[in-house]
């Protein structure tokens, strides 16, 4: 399972909540323009699993790489390399949609400018209006607009879909295409089917 | 004898200093007693755990 | 490093404004406890000059600690604190940012008001530059332990009351030297000695206190 | 060579391991301690001869010094040990954490007690803020509740010992400069202290006696706890099930 080349390496990896086991040797490599998709019933173990990968907990036990680096162990300049987006937003209410986008910017170094993806978002409109007073579909959109921006080689997205309709999907899983085409890696959480044209997917059932 | 007790008039001072010493003693004693039988009555007979899940990855195309 | 820093100050600030009334109330706390006092012992000018210093300190103490219980709460409920955890920059340096902001909004306008309470309490006026000096060089020190407790009980439905337990035993050495540092002045003597210990435990507070606080933070995700 | 070392720790603080050898010694640490404990009474009180300055009255000493002293040594084990857990990720260094603090917690109260029941006949009064050991024995009684209250605050055990564990670092950090800037603070207000005399053999002998029993229970007393602690943590392990099976 683990080929030559795999940028993102994980093994035998055991997670834990509680005093309960929630899975354990998990192994795979990712490759430069797969994706793996991780799929599970609810209390599974994605999120968890996803906040290993992105270096916020610690397994405990197994083994977590990103390229042959421990990923909570990422020095600053190869934290930049990887994205994670959780469940929450992380936007802050009393500021507007570009402010919050131009704060992710900076604190990643992005020189692209937040107005090229308001547009298709849909957002252009409400670009000045304080994210307190959007609806929770707009909110996940500015939240997904960081895609639209990111330069990052590894996205790690959990439930990017959640308040989404069709058109703000579609929009996404071309960027994620756009993504895996450049030869990037991504880990996405979801129980939609994937829809990537030719990409290599890998799908992880916990 | 009760000279020894009386301890020059400071007798109340240090037979309770000593007294209390002992009394903390004894009580962390008893409480790590209790508590061990508690704990053992409590776990006994728990159930294993089930056998972990191994998860399955495999290449689509 | 620093340009990382005020970006994080600038963040803060910007957000600190948006919602003004939550910003006052540690300054109005300091000012209700301070007066508190008089209705509490007597209205005699020499009896609260004698306490007026201790009064003013303790107040000031109280304020900056426990005005501190939300500091991180917010960012951590939105998700903003696992974006800055894995952000590029530096935790400790975040953390540092977070806290010196805090500071800016809510030690500064204390420290500007002190001068108010200790003519409340009759003290010297020859007293007042050494107490605005003292204050300075205190605020951060509280600020950041404050902050350590802050990040301690970040995921605690209830941080307010168990902060104060694990951070108020810490706060001995700020309150002697500061409380000491004014009383000197006060007799008109140099109050240079108990100064210099206080920018030490600031110096140390400063460098140290955003490391726990990072440690603690990252433990909040996991 | 770390990770020999490392692999050896990790292989010594294994739960099962640690429960084996901790039942085999359980026992001695208790016998030891009640043997020195009895020869440090017996000589503490009846063959010491009383202080010429306070009389019977210094026999206070023999439950107070070693109580003291544990306070300090238990405070400085909890956080060496919490900070090995946290670093290394290791359960049983979180464990050994977790299970010293009220133990900690009751020698400091002792150590409260027995020098106020001390002071009353020396200052006249049982609390004096002039007496700089008193106070820092108080702080760190405060440092030792603050440590319990937030470790039982959290419901996922493995946060609760890593926060914790950051604050018994902190509070570690801070007792020499807590203790140090009371002591400076004590000396301006001229309080009047307990000095202890250089005291001589058949005085001595019985102190450093008591000590050691003192630690012989401090350890017994641990490894009474831990045991319980490990079994706890480790509910459901198989080893767990069969430990509990051969001692019900």
């Amino acid at each position: 399972m683990e080929g030559e080349g795999s940028l993102l390496s994980v093994a035998d990896l055991e997670l834990w909540r509680g005093q309960r086991c929630l899975f354990t040797e998990l192994t795979f490599g990712l490759a430069p323009g797969q994706v793996a998709v991780v799929t599970g019933a609810n209390g599974a173990g994605k999120t968890s699993l996803l906040r290993v990968l992105a270096g916020l907990s610690v397994a405990r036990a197994g083994d977590v790489r990103w390229r042959d680096q421990p990923v909570n162990k990422l020095i600053p300049p190869q934290r930049a390399e990887v994205l994670y987006l959780g469940h929450l937003d992380g936007l802050k209410r009393e500021l507007t949609v570009v402010e919050n986008l131009n704060l992710f910017r900076r604190l990643w170094g992005i020189v692209e400018p937040v107005e090229t993806v308001l547009e298709p978002l849909g957002l252009d409109g409400l670009a000045g209006r304080a994210v307190r007073t959007l609806s929770a579909g707009q909110r996940r959109r500015a939240a997904l607009a960081r895609l639209g921006l990111s330069q990052a080689d590894l996205w790690i997205l959990d439930e990017p879909f959640t308040n989404l309709d069709e058109e703000g999907r579609a929009l996404v899983e071309g960027w994620l295409r756009r993504h895996l085409r450049a030869g990037r890696l991504a880990v996405v959480a979801t129980h939609h089917q994937l829809r990537l044209g030719g990409a290599g997917q890998l799908r992880v059932e916990l | 004898m009760s000279e020894f007790f009386n301890m020059g008039g400071y007798g109340y001072y240090v037979w309770s200093s000593f007294g209390l010493s002992f009394l903390v003693i004894v009580l962390n004693i008893w409480w790590a007693y209790a508590r061990s039988t508690r704990v053992k009555r409590r776990l006994s007979g728990r159930v294993e755990q089930p056998e972990p899940v191994r998860p399955t990855v495999r290449q689509v195309q | 490093m620093l340009a990382d820093l005020l970006n994080v100050i600038r963040r803060d600030l910007t957000i600190a404004f948006r919602h003004w009334s939550e910003l006052v109330n540690p300054l109005v706390f300091f000012i209700i406890v301070a007066t508190l006092f008089p209705l509490a012992l007597s209205p005699d000018i020499a009896q609260l000059r004698d306490v007026g210093m201790g009064v003013l300190w303790v107040a000031a103490l109280l304020s900056s600690i426990l005005g501190l219980d939300g500091l991180f709460r917010s960012d951590t409920d939105d998700g903003s604190m696992e974006q800055l955890v894995l952000s590029p920059i530096p935790l400790s340096i975040t953390v540092l940012g977070k806290t010196i902001a805090h500071w800016l909004v809510s030690g500064v306008p204390l420290v500007a008001v002190s001068p108010l309470v200790a003519m409340a309490f009759y003290l010297p006026m020859a007293a007042w530059d050494t107490l605005i000096i003292a204050l300075l060089l205190a605020t951060p020190t509280l600020s950041m332990l404050g902050a350590i407790g802050a990040a301690l009980t970040v995921t605690l439905k209830r941080g307010g009351s168990i902060l104060g337990l694990l951070i108020l035993p810490l706060t001995g050495p700020v309150l002697i030297f500061g409380a000491r540092a004014t009383d000197l002045a006060a007799q008109g003597e140099s109050p240079a000695g108990p100064l210099y210990l206080l920018a030490a435990l600031a110096a140390l507070a400063v460098s140290l206190g955003p490391l726990a606080s990072a440690a603690a933070l990252r433990v909040g995700l996991e | 060579m770390w990770r020999t070392l490392t692999l050896f720790f990790h292989q010594l603080a294994s739960p099962p391991h640690f429960y084996r050898w901790s039942g085999l010694f359980a026992p001695w640490f208790a016998a030891v301690a009640l043997v020195l404990i009895t020869i440090g009474l017996y000589g503490g009180l009846l063959l010491a001869p009383p202080d010429y300055q306070q009389g019977e009255a210094f026999r206070i000493i023999y439950v107070h010094v070693p109580s003291a002293y544990l306070s300090m040594l238990s405070y400085v084990l909890m956080a060496t040990a919490a900070a090995v857990g946290f670093i290394w990720r290791i359960k049983l260094a979180h464990a050994v954490a977790v299970s010293t603090a009220p133990i900690g917690a009751s020698f400091t109260f002792l150590a409260l007690v027995t020098g106020a029941l001390w002071g009353k006949p020396m200052w006249g009064t049982y609390w004096q803020w002039g007496d700089a050991r008193l106070v820092s024995e108080l702080v760190l009684l405060f440092l030792f509740l603050g440590y319990m209250a937030l470790h039982a605050a959290f419901e996922e055990q493995e946060r609760g010992d890593r926060m914790s564990a950051v604050l018994a670092v902190v509070g570690v950090v801070n007792v020499p400069i807590i203790h140090y800037s009371v002591v400076w603070w004590a000396t301006l207000h001229q309080g009047p202290s307990i000095t202890e005399n250089a005291i001589s053999g058949a005085m001595l002998w019985p102190l450093l006696v008591m000590i050691a029993g003192y630690t012989f229970c401090f350890g017994w007393l641990l490894l009474l706890q831990l045991r319980s602690e490990v079994l706890e943590r480790e509910a459901g392990a198989r080893w767990t099930q069969r430990v509990l099976e051969a001692s019900p």
